[in-house]
């Protein structure tokens, strides 16, 4: 088996035989793309969905598992995420030394005086993880595929009439996190739709910064940053100015060079509507 | 009938429109308060009945979940009202769906016995999302240093999968008792995605025990 | 009649579920979807007068508001639900809950944009109802085609929910929410999100000068 094999990702073919041509070590043209990488990686959630994939793709029995070649080709693996200049989770690596240890102890006679006890097989708790975690896998798919509230069928409900509740419904900082957590999740179906991880103050400075020019309209660059601003603080806005311009919000103007910047709304005077 | 006509009528009126405007599924407490005593359980039930009945060959169904009854679309119905409707319901990761799993058949558990069965960190927003979604709840804290919270799942997961207790949804595989036939059917070409086929053989049933003796 | 009456019965049928599921009133636009383009709108508009007949006498009516068709309840049928638990507070939908979480995490933004994170177009009675609690306003418009206006938070919004500045609200959650994806593809993402990630670190001496600040 080369690399090539063991790298070649999800569609998998056939069952790869397993005869225990060792691998020494990973030939240095092997060029994965990072992209490539990243998407076989992400298609594994830790280092035991990994396992369970060498196991079911060499048709591997999972109670008499030939610790060397797994732990060969998981190895093969983690070369290949390092050489990809990932940076490997940590959980990964834990995996390696735990098989690391197992093979080892495979490898050392078991002392006489165990012998009256029953005899433990070192394997046996990868083993029952393994095993643990596959049932769970099973029932994750399982659950997805049962019908569910809101996909397969949805409540039906009436309203209540409006001009019976006085009362407005109240909105908890848990409810507003509840329905941005809700948003997230159907976004994951609109993959072009990505949003990156961003830090909520930039926005809030930039509504701040809107705000103002709704008032004045120009207003001096450095009138922006009031004096006795923390460095974070001015950093943040300063990004906040940035990202207006690159949003078209607002102009930065100058009339000649070292002249002082001005900053306005683009475009026309603006109205709040309060 | 054991009651007048009109009155049944009238009675079933209100039970339709309680059961219509709740925000929750509506169970016998309600309804026996709704009638302030009026009428027995039993007649509640048959009215209940009788409304299940007079919706038949509609779009809408009542059903009995977990934590009542409530008013539902047909699959078929909702599968037409789906294809016009843009906003997709929400789809769930992996990780999500692994960890939902892990907490509905191992509960109570916790963070950190999740990741045991997982091998991997479970991010916060993973159990975050379930808890927005109102499928998963602290029930306790375990005796512990750091008292981890102990998660399990609520009423809601069970009447949003339209099922009325745990012991209702697909049984644990018993991997450990036939080896053999997992290693038969379990599908080699198996995607890394985690396309598992459905095995339907050899399942124990989850019950009480399995779920509180088995956790890591 | 213009149409079979097994055809009439299914449309109905159709119509109920579709305005019984959905989270906001039921527009036309949406029903003639519905129909593939199959009816048009005086056909459909004689079923929606059809079913409101269909429903009279019932604890629930079938009523057209500005922004649609929607189920709701009697008043004297509501009064007697009510008379059990009286204090169900009302709720916002779902709809209207979402964009308020998305105009206060990502404001200032568009209708456009919302429309663009939710996947689906904002009703504009969802904005309306935001506005008229006094919890967005317009900030500005943005300068591309259409001038569209950009919408933010207020400061009875802070009030209302019992924060000092946005700074106070749950912090927000990304989209990645397996570990594993974070840990092995955060050294591919480019640099700004590096740069952010700094500021972030110092996100609580920044809380404490805009608390600072703004409790006077």
């Amino acid at each position: 088996m080369s690399e090539a094999d063991i790298l070649e990702i999800p569609v998998t073919q056939p069952i790869a035989k397993v005869n225990g041509e060792p691998i020494s070590s990973l030939p240095t043209d092997l060029y994965i793309p990072p992209e490539a990488l990243e998407v076989f990686l992400e298609s594994f959630e830790g280092p035991l969905d990994l396992l369970l994939y060498l196991i079911r793709k060499n048709s591997l029995d999972i109670l008499d598992i030939p610790m060397a070649e797994l732990t060969r080709q998981y190895m093969t693996y983690v070369e290949a995420m390092r050489h990809g200049r990932l940076e490997l989770a940590a959980e990964y690596l834990v995996m390696a030394a735990v098989l690391i240890e197992i093979k080892s102890r495979m490898l050392l006679p078991v002392p006489p005086a165990n012998t009256e006890e029953e005899e433990i097989d070192p394997r046996a708790a990868l083993m029952r993880r393994l095993l643990e975690y596959e049932r769970i896998k099973m029932a994750a798919h399982e659950l997805e595929e049962m019908p569910r509230e809101g996909r397969e069928f949805k409540r039906a409900h009436a309203w209540v009439d409006d001009t019976l509740v006085e009362r407005l419904p109240e909105v908890s900082l848990r409810d507003l996190q509840d329905a941005w957590v809700l948003v997230l999740s159907r976004i994951k179906m609109n993959k072009h739709h990505r949003i990156s991880r961003e830090q909520l103050s930039v926005r809030e400075y930039m509504a701040k910064i809107l705000k103002r020019l709704n008032e004045h309209q120009f207003v001096a660059f450095m009138d922006l940053f009031d004096e006795g601003m923390s460095v974070p603080v001015a950093v943040v806005n300063f990004i906040a100015i940035l990202e207006l311009v690159k949003e078209r919000m607002v102009n930065v103007s100058q009339t000649e060079a070292y002249a002082p910047l001005y900053v306005s709304l683009g475009g026309e005077p603006v109205e709040l509507a309060s | 009938m054991s009651v007048d006509q009109s009155v049944a009528q009238e009675a079933k009126k209100l039970i339709e429109a309680s059961i219509l405007v709740a925000e929750e599924p509506v169970n016998m407490a309600f309804l026996k308060k709704l009638f302030v005593g009026q009428f027995e359980q039993k007649q509640i039930q048959q009215w209940l009945e009788e409304l299940q009945e007079d919706w038949r060959g509609r779009g809408i169904e009542l059903v009995e979940v977990a934590s009542g009854w409530r008013f539902q679309s047909k699959a078929d119905v909702q599968d037409k009202i789906n294809a016009v409707n843009p906003e997709k319901p929400p789809r769930y990761s992996r990780s999500v769906m692994e960890t939902l799993a892990i907490i509905a058949y191992r509960q109570p558990v916790t963070r950190g016995d999740i990741e045991e069965i997982r091998g991997v960190a479970v991010a916060s927003n993973v159990i975050r999302t379930l808890e927005a979604r109102g499928w998963v709840e602290v029930l306790g804290y375990r005796e512990v240093p750091g008292k981890p919270a102990l998660y399990g799942t609520t009423k809601q997961f069970l009447d949003d999968l339209n099922i009325h207790s745990l012991s209702d949804l697909p049984p644990l595989m018993d991997l450990q008792d036939n080896p053999n036939e997992v290693a038969l059917t379990l599908p080699l070409e198996e995607t890394i995605g985690g396309e598992l086929e459905l095995i339907e053989s050899n399942e124990t049933h989850l019950n009480d025990t399995t779920l509180s003796s088995e956790t890591t």
